[in-house]
Order: structure tokens, then C-alpha cells, then sequence
């Protein structure tokens, strides 16, 4: 396993320069989540008009991985509609959970395939699914509103 | 004697192996748990080989030969530490040590020496692992006592200059590390250990990254209770010890009911056996007792101090590297004086995560994250840091090739 | 599949060695612990050897290794048990995961299904090991709950006529044994379950004697919670395990305090992680965990069903033997329903410690006493048994040297 | 080792026709003790006059050797004074941790010397303890009156 394989450019320049990242003032819901064992924390905010992710930002601290990956998040998730949403989270799911047997589906994760790598590194998973378990329940929370 | 890490690495199997195709493990993560030698590995296995079956229950000869040697490995912890046998109770951590004590207390009657009343005090410490701390805060809690703290310096040390009001005379409870597990700090427990006793409260010491590093005596620190980890002094996981002075304990109440730690029982009422039996319950963690005794006797046999001198040598190498680098910042004192072997650091852009994940990639060992102590991180203003922490089969190389690696990871990260 | 005991012996190394000058060990205290095959003691010393780390606390590649076996243990447990795996915790012992019950349950604040109230009930059985009685007991005396308990009749079973008054509307808690570990009486759980359920009480289930030895599957059988030891079902010492259904656990308080098992933490507060984490603290005891995995495995591999048929062909055999002495007396069932092999009796005028020291110089290891079972011994009359235990290693020339033992016995006793 | 070692003849005597047994009305204190381990218990009464042990007898459950043993100890006890006592009593605490390395002080112990066999047997040096413990407890509280 190369760790270039891990740390694509791609994840380093999210990283870099995040994405949607800066709470907005206006939201329907906000979720707070901490992975206790590293101590890395995101906060989100979601707002969804006529069933459609219309507005997704996101705060906090972290490793490129967890940074990163809620980078692409926000960016994949915006302007699609509920069902949308969740076949591009739970695609991302599986392909964390793929142990590496998996590339990942372009089509549907854009360039969030580059965390194929991911997947083989059983300590950085939760470290890549920070920012999207974050959103499934800011998703089941405005549903319920 | 000096500390000869090549010829100790020949008794310890998994330095046989290698990590990430091929590369030589560089394991720099003792402070979360230490590598075994044969002899410990060996002494557990035997165990069950040779001479398993229920201590202090049959009056067959495995169960004969089953107790003598569980009770030898008593008696060489105890000596190791420099208490008496009975002083020595096994458990399964330094966790359950300091939760048995908790709970212990917690339970102690009104007329019992230990009794923790509505007001009483506990006091800790800002840089302790959150096995001595959450017990002790959740003992708080549940008898309405107070908890207090000594706070932590920039230098990484406990401010004492508080020390009178802070210990003071509704104080029952003095818990705190003897080393940080994140600083590497080592507490001054003199001029603590007098303060407390003068108003009457106990001293527990969490030793988990002391005993394995340095020479302890008990007797000599003037403590009253000590707890450390068997499975990061060389000895196998699942086994712990709790020391207590033996007056302490005699008073002490009991913490898990079961076999063994009786000397009557009804269906309503139970009376307790004298330490250390009234503080093991049940079938106890043989094989581990017995392989926790084969560590203490290999370190001994290496010797503390000398084992000591070389963690301090590769401390100064560490320490010195890290601060020619000026993207490392270093939590915890820059000296070595009173300080072991655990050298905790942030690297400017990178996260510990993604360092030690770099790190890993060549071969090398390290911790990242809070180290189980939230409190101190908070204090330190950081999330996490990454944690080198070496032992005696650690040398300069090993050094040199976490040095290297830092600066290999900056070029690595950089590169986007 | 029958069970081969000549072939299955050759898996535990002790039977190579012989006892009492050359004699043939004849083991039968299998009640107190079991003898280990040799992959339960190379999972245990080959995780020191390859894959020693701290588990869930290291991002380099030993840690992810030891915390890969880790949880495959807990997997292979968990079918094992028909669970799932966040459902399972490994403990130290059956001790401790029956002690974690009583203090979690005891901490349960108000608004917590689990809190006990003063006159809150708790309903235990006459015939319960120290580790099940002593917790209950010592529980409701903090909390202010009564302690009942269902009576052992003539015939060593539980009297269930008084059912309905026994667990009553107040009663939260029943707490028994699957298989008595005196009289091998195993209990009929189906009505007692569906009565606690009826009244909203839980049922905890001491399986330290029946998951060894039957085909447990913890769904069927309708309990909330289970305890067994790993070194009475041939894996090492040191660990046990609590197994609890999901949505009990996902309520329960946490136990001990300490590391991984917390959400969040300041000095004064703290959070906690989901079950099974919340109830692991601390460096867990991984190697012993990998053990028990390979012991499950090995238990697997053979067949629980086959195990109970063996075992029951010799428990036969050994009653029946006994039964044609006249001089002894055993208790609990004399037929093979509703019983596993655990066969206790007494000898006319010889103490059970020197039957047990007579049968030792013949190499047969059994165990005398009262087995941590004091008020059923009260309730039987006696102050100690023998008990002689069988397991899979057995066959039915143990029985016999077992039988001709207790003979030669009477003659060596009857000499003076 | 061979078990009649143990097992002599003497301490099966004493098991079948025990001595002292019975518990005196008078006493100057009792004593009650037992071997949680295996259950068996002992009561002893003692009484001094003129610092003599005037009578001592005893009742109690129990295996062979803890019964003989105590059994043996009132015979030798009895008609000693305190101090003469103690030297018995510690001659046989001495004699049961020896290992097997000691065959006991004829002159001392008398017929007690029968119990060497037991210290080469950890798990009943115990039992054949359990009187003398219980005597030397009494002679304390005795002493403290
Ligand atoms: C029925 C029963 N419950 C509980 C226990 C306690 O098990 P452990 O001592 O391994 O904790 C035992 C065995 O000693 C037992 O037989
Ligand atoms: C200072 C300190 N205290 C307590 C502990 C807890 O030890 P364990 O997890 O072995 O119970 C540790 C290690 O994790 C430690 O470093």
C-alpha cells in the first residue's frame, strides 16, 4: 500500500483550501459530532427548500481526512434532493466499508472517489465518515421537523 | 550496567517481524502498551501447559502447584515494588485498581476510616488519564463531595503554589499520576504526599508510566495506594495491581463480591476474607498473575536505573531533534530533569492523525490523538498531539528514524 | 459427530504430564476450570508474538492488526451466543460481568429503566454461586431493595410453586443460574423468564456451568443478560464475558470509568460511548480475548450437542456407579434430565478433604468444599461435597478410576 | 510422598476418638474460627487459672486432619502455662510451614509430631492450623482480660 494511494492530491488540496466550510447563519438544523477517539469534531449545518439540499456548510477541526472528506461532502450533496442525497452517502458508506476491493462509483461520488484508498486503513474510516454521519442525521432531523 | 538494546531485542519475537512491506518496526508507542519477551510469553503459556487449575480451591496437586506459583508472583511484585506480599492485589488494570479504590470508598460506612461524607474533598490533577480521573469525579458525584484540581503550567508542570487551599483540611482523597502519560512529566510527590497527609486525606498514585521506567519503592514515597498496568511493563494484557499499605487495606472494603473473598455468607448477609483475597473475587486471572511476575523479574534483572539512563538518553536525542525542527512545537518539560521517557508534539500544518498515518508508513510506531486525557488537551489548546514514548529496547536509530520521518512527512504534505 | 476424548487429548498439552509420581492425571474438577487446547494457547502468546498493541488506539499497523483479532473475537463470540456483536463485552471474568450488572443497575439514576428503588425487588436462587448471591445481596442493601429467592426442594431443583409470589409486582431483577455448580441441576428457564417478563423484570443468567457444556442460543432462550467465564469453556484466565440484548445495554450506566469507554470529558463531567465500548475500560485484556475466541472456535468445531451427549454418557456412569455404593450419598438429580455433569456427593465417615486428598494421590483431581455455594450447602445439610466434573477430555475410564478410588478410599480411611 | 505419611495412624485415631471434645460450660473466653475455603469450623473454650491453661476442650466440623489436630492440641496444651504453651504452639506453626524439611520436636509435641507429613501438602496446612489459631487467639484474649 502506497500512501499516495491514502493521500491523494485531490484530499490534500480540500484539506488545503475547504469547501463550504463556515457556518451559515440561516439553517434548519445544526449537528454536532466527535470522534472520541481522536477528538475530531465537525459541526454542520442544513437547510433543504421543496426536498433539496439548499444550503450545507460545515465547521471544524481535524485531519485531512475528516477535513477533506466533509469538504467534497458539502459540495456533492448541494442542490440534490433527499434521495439523492442519501444514494451518494450510502455509496460512500459502502465504498469506506469495501476493505479496498472497491474504486468507488464516479458517476455517482464525483471526486470523492479519491477516498477509495481509505477503506484499507480500518483506523481512518471513521475519520472519512465524520462529516457524512453528521449529515444522515441533520437529514433524519429535518425530515422530522 | 548499561542497557544493551540490540541483545534485549533478541528476547522480544515480534522484533522478528516487520510492518508495511517489509519495513523494521520502529514500535515508539510504550506509553500505550509495551512489546513482551519470551519469558513472560512463555510463563503465561506454561501456565496452562504445566499447571492449570482454580487457585486456592482443590486439593489436587495442579491446583497446588497453580497456587504456589500465583503466589510467587505476589511475592516478586511485591518486592519489585518494595511492599509485602499481602499488600498486592492482582486485578485486570490499572483502570479496574482505581475504580476498585473508587468504588471502595464510595461504599466505606459512616464509622469506616474511608467514608466520603457530603463536603469532603478529592483532589486531582489537570494532566490525569481519564482512568484516574472520571472514577474520581464520578465518586464525587454520587457521595456529594467535592472535586478539586491542581492546575497545569506552561512548563508543563502541576502549579503547587495553590497547594494549601487546594489540599485542604475536608480533603479525603489525593489521586495523581506519578508521570504524565502526555508530558512526560514527573510529579513531586514530597512536598504533595506531606501536604496530605498532615490534613489527613490518603495519596493514591497512578504509576502506570513510572513503574515500568523507574526504580519504585513504596515504602519510600510514602503513599498509600498505587495502581500501574502489567500489559506496559513487559507483562501480559488483563492483569493489573492494586498496592495498598497494609493498614490501609485491612480497613478497606470490598469491591467485587463473588468466590473466595468471603469468610461467611447467607443469602442475606456476607462477611469478607482479609486482604488480598477480599479484593480478588472469583477465579483470578492466573496465567497472567504469573506472567506479570516473569516481567517484573526480567526488568529487575535488566535493572530500573539503568533501564531509566537509557530512556533518558533517547529523551534528549528526541527531544533535541524535535526542537532543531522549528515546526514542531513540544508539549511537556524541555529538560530531563523529573521528566520519562514520553515526548508529546504538534507539527505546524499537519494533523497528529495524518503524521502518525505517515509515520506508520514507514514503519514507525507512534500515538495520536488525546491520549486519554481531554482535560489537559483542553488545557494545552490543541485536539491532539502525537506521542513518542520509548522503552528498553528502543536506540538512537529508532530516533533517528522518527526525526527523519517528521521531516519526511512535511515534504510529503507539502507536496499538494 | 460423537466426541473422541483419545484424539481430543492430544489438543491439551497437560495431558502429557502425569501427577503424584508418574500417576495418570485423571482431571475431573472441570467445574472450577477447564484445561486448555493448544490453539487457545497460541492465539493468546501469537498476539504477543505478531500483533501486540494497544487495540482502538493506534493508527499504526500493529495497533490495527490487534484490534482486527480483537473484534473478530468478539464476532466469533457473538455467533457462538446467537447475538450480535455490539452485544457482547468481554470482562475479566463471570465475576466481574455479574458485579458490572449490580453496579450499573445500582447507579441507574430515576428517570433510567433500570433504576431500583427502595422496596424494589431482586429474586435470586437458593442455589446460586457467591458470584450471583453476594452482588444481589449487597446491591439491594445499597439501594434499599429486598432480596428474594426461589427455594431448592429435596430433589435439588428450584421450587416454583410460590412463583407468582415470589416475583412479584415489585421485582426487577432475576438473577439465577443456568446449571447449578453443586448439584447439576440445570433450570427450567422458560417459566421463569416469561413470569419476570410479565411483571417488567429483567433475567440475568449465570452460564458460567452451561455455556461451556450445551448449545446456548441467548435469543431462544429469552433473557436480557448473560455472564459465563472463558477458563471454565477452555480459554484462558482473565477473561469473561456479559452478553446483553442491544436495547438493554444501550440503557445500562457504565461500570468502570477510564479510557475508551467516554464520549466526552472535562475535569467535572463526562459522556459516554455506545455499548459494547461504555463497558470496556481501559487497555482491555485483548490477548485473552483472542484466547476465548479460539476456544469458542475449538468448542464449535466439535459440537456443543456432542459435548453434552458425551458428557452425559459419563454422568450417567458416575451416578450410577455411585449410586451402587452404598455409603454415598449424592445430591441433586439422579436422573440425566435437566442435568449437566457436575456430580456432587458425600462419603460416610470420610470428610469430603480427605476423600479429595486420597483420590489426588491417585492422580484424580476433584473438587471438595463448599464450591462458593454456602446456603445451598446449609440447605443440604452438609459442610462440604465432593464434586467431580466432567468435559470433553473425559471418557469412561476416568469414571472408573474415579469409582474404584472412592472404594479404595473407604478401605484406606476404614485402616486405623 | 506417600499418602500414609499423611495419613498416620495416630490422626485417624484421633479423628475417630477425639479428645477434649465437647465444649465446657466455664470458659474464660470462646473462640470460633473456620477455613472459609472449605467451610470447616472449630469453637474452642479455654480457661486459665494461676496462668495455667486449666481447661481446654473444643467442638467443630471438619476434615480429618483439622479435627485430630485440634484433638491433639487440647491433650498437649492442657496443664501448661502461657508461656510453655506459646513454645508448643509456635513448634507446630514452625513444624507446618517446613516444607517437608523438618520432622517436628519429639520433646515438645509429642504424638502431634504426627502432622510433619502435612506441610508437604499446601492446601491442609490450613486445616491442621485451624485449632491452634483459634488457641492462640483465645490466649490473647484471655491475656487482654
Ligand atoms: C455457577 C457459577 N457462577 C459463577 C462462577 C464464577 O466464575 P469466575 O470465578 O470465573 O468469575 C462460577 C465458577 O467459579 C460458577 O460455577
Ligand atoms: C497514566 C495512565 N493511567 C492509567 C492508564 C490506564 O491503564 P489501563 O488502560 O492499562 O488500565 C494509562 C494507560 O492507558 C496511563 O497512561
Amino acid at each position: 500500500m502506497d500512501l499516495s494511494n491514502l493521500y491523494q492530491e485531490v484530499i490534500l488540496d480540500h484539506y488545503k483550501h475547504p469547501e463550504h466550510k463556515g457556518l451559515s447563519l440561516e439553517k434548519d438544523v445544526q449537528v454536532h459530532h466527535i470522534n472520541p477517539s481522536c477528538g475530531d469534531e465537525i459541526t454542520i449545518n442544513l437547510t433543504m427548500r421543496d426536498g433539496v439540499v439548499s444550503d450545507l456548510t460545515w465547521d471544524g477541526v481535524g485531519c485531512s481526512i475528516s477535513m477533506a472528506s466533509a469538504s467534497m461532502m458539502t459540495g456533492l450533496l448541494h442542490g440534490k434532493n433527499a434521495a439523492e442525497a442519501t444514494v451518494i452517502v450510502e455509496s460512500f458508506v459502502d465504498l469506506m466499508h469495501s476493505k479496498g476491493t472497491s474504486q468507488g462509483d464516479e458517476n455517482v461520488l464525483e471526486d470523492a472517489v479519491a477516498f477509495a484508498g481509505v477503506s484499507q486503513y480500518p483506523a481512518r474510516i471513521k475519520c472519512a465518515l465524520l462529516g457524512w454521519m453528521a449529515y444522515k442525521d441533520a437529514a433524519i432531523q429535518v425530515h422530522g421537523k | 550496567m548499561t542497557v544493551n538494546p540490540a541483545l534485549i531485542r533478541k528476547d522480544f519475537p515480534i522484533f522478528e517481524r516487520t510492518v508495511r512491506e517489509g519495513k523494521k518496526l520502529v514500535y515508539l508507542d510504550n506509553g500505550a502498551t509495551s512489546q513482551k519477551p519470551n519469558s513472560v510469553i512463555e510463563a503465561e503459556s506454561d501456565f496452562y501447559r504445566f499447571k492449570n487449575a482454580a487457585v486456592h480451591r482443590g486439593a489436587h496437586q495442579l491446583a497446588e502447584e497453580a497456587t504456589e506459583v500465583y503466589e510467587q508472583a505476589r511475592d516478586l511484585v511485591a518486592s519489585f515494588l518494595g511492599g509485602v506480599s499481602d499488600e498486592i492485589i492482582f486485578t485486570k488494570s490499572a483502570t479496574e485498581s482505581l475504580n476498585l479504590l473508587a468504588y471502595a470508598i464510595g461504599s466505606a460506612e459512616p464509622s469506616n476510616r474511608f467514608h466520603l461524607a457530603e463536603g469532603d474533598k478529592i483532589v486531582v490533577t489537570e494532566m490525569e488519564h481519564h482512568a484516574n480521573l472520571i472514577p474520581w469525579q464520578q465518586l464525587a458525584k454520587r457521595n456529594r463531595a467535592t472535586l478539586g484540581w491542581f492546575e497545569v503550567n506552561s512548563e508543563g508542570r502541576l502549579d503547587l503554589s495553590q497547594i494549601e487551599s487546594i489540599i485542604d483540611s475536608k480533603t479525603k482523597i489525593v489521586a495523581l499520576t506519578h508521570q504524565s502519560n502526555v508530558l512526560g512529566t514527573v510529579n513531586p510527590l514530597q512536598e504533595i504526599v506531606k501536604r496530605a497527609h498532615e490534613v489527613g486525606a490518603i495519596v493514591i498514585l497512578d504509576a502506570c508510566q513510572s513503574v515500568p521506567h523507574m526504580k519504585i519503592n513504596v515504602k519510600e514515597l510514602g503513599i498509600d495506594f498505587l495502581a500501574f498496568s502489567g500489559h506496559k511493563a513487559l507483562g501480559p494484557t488483563g492483569v493489573g495491581i492494586l498496592w495498598g499499605r497494609s493498614e490501609m487495606l485491612a480497613d478497606l472494603p470490598p469491591f467485587l463480591f463473588g468466590g473466595s473473598m468471603i469468610e461467611t455468607v447467607s443469602m442475606t448477609e456476607a462477611t469478607w476474607a482479609n486482604p488480598p483475597k477480599r479484593f480478588e473475587a472469583g477465579v483470578p486471572n492466573m496465567a497472567q498473575a504469573v506472567g506479570l511476575g516473569a516481567a517484573v523479574k526480567y526488568l529487575t534483572t535488566i535493572g530500573l536505573e539503568s533501564i531509566h539512563d537509557h530512556e533518558m538518553k533517547l529523551t534528549q536525542q528526541l527531544i533535541h531533534g524535535l526542537q532543531s525542527n522549528s515546526d514542531v512545537e513540544i508539549y511537556g518539560p524541555a529538560g530531563c530533569d523529573m521528566r520519562g521517557g514520553v515526548v508529546s508534539f504538534s507539527l505546524a500544518n499537519i494533523h497528529p492523525h495524518d503524521l502518525g498515518q505517515f509515520l506508520d508508513s514507514q514503519g514507525i510506531a507512534v500515538r495520536t490523538g488525546h491520549h486519554c486525557a481531554w482535560p489537559l488537551n483542553r488545557k494545552l489548546g490543541v485536539v491532539a498531539t502525537t506521542r513518542a514514548s520509548v522503552y528498553l529496547y528502543n536506540d538512537s536509530s529508532d530516533i533517528d528514524a522518527l526525526l527523519l520521518g517528521v521531516c519526511d512527512a512535511q515534504r510529503f504534505f507539502a507536496r499538494a
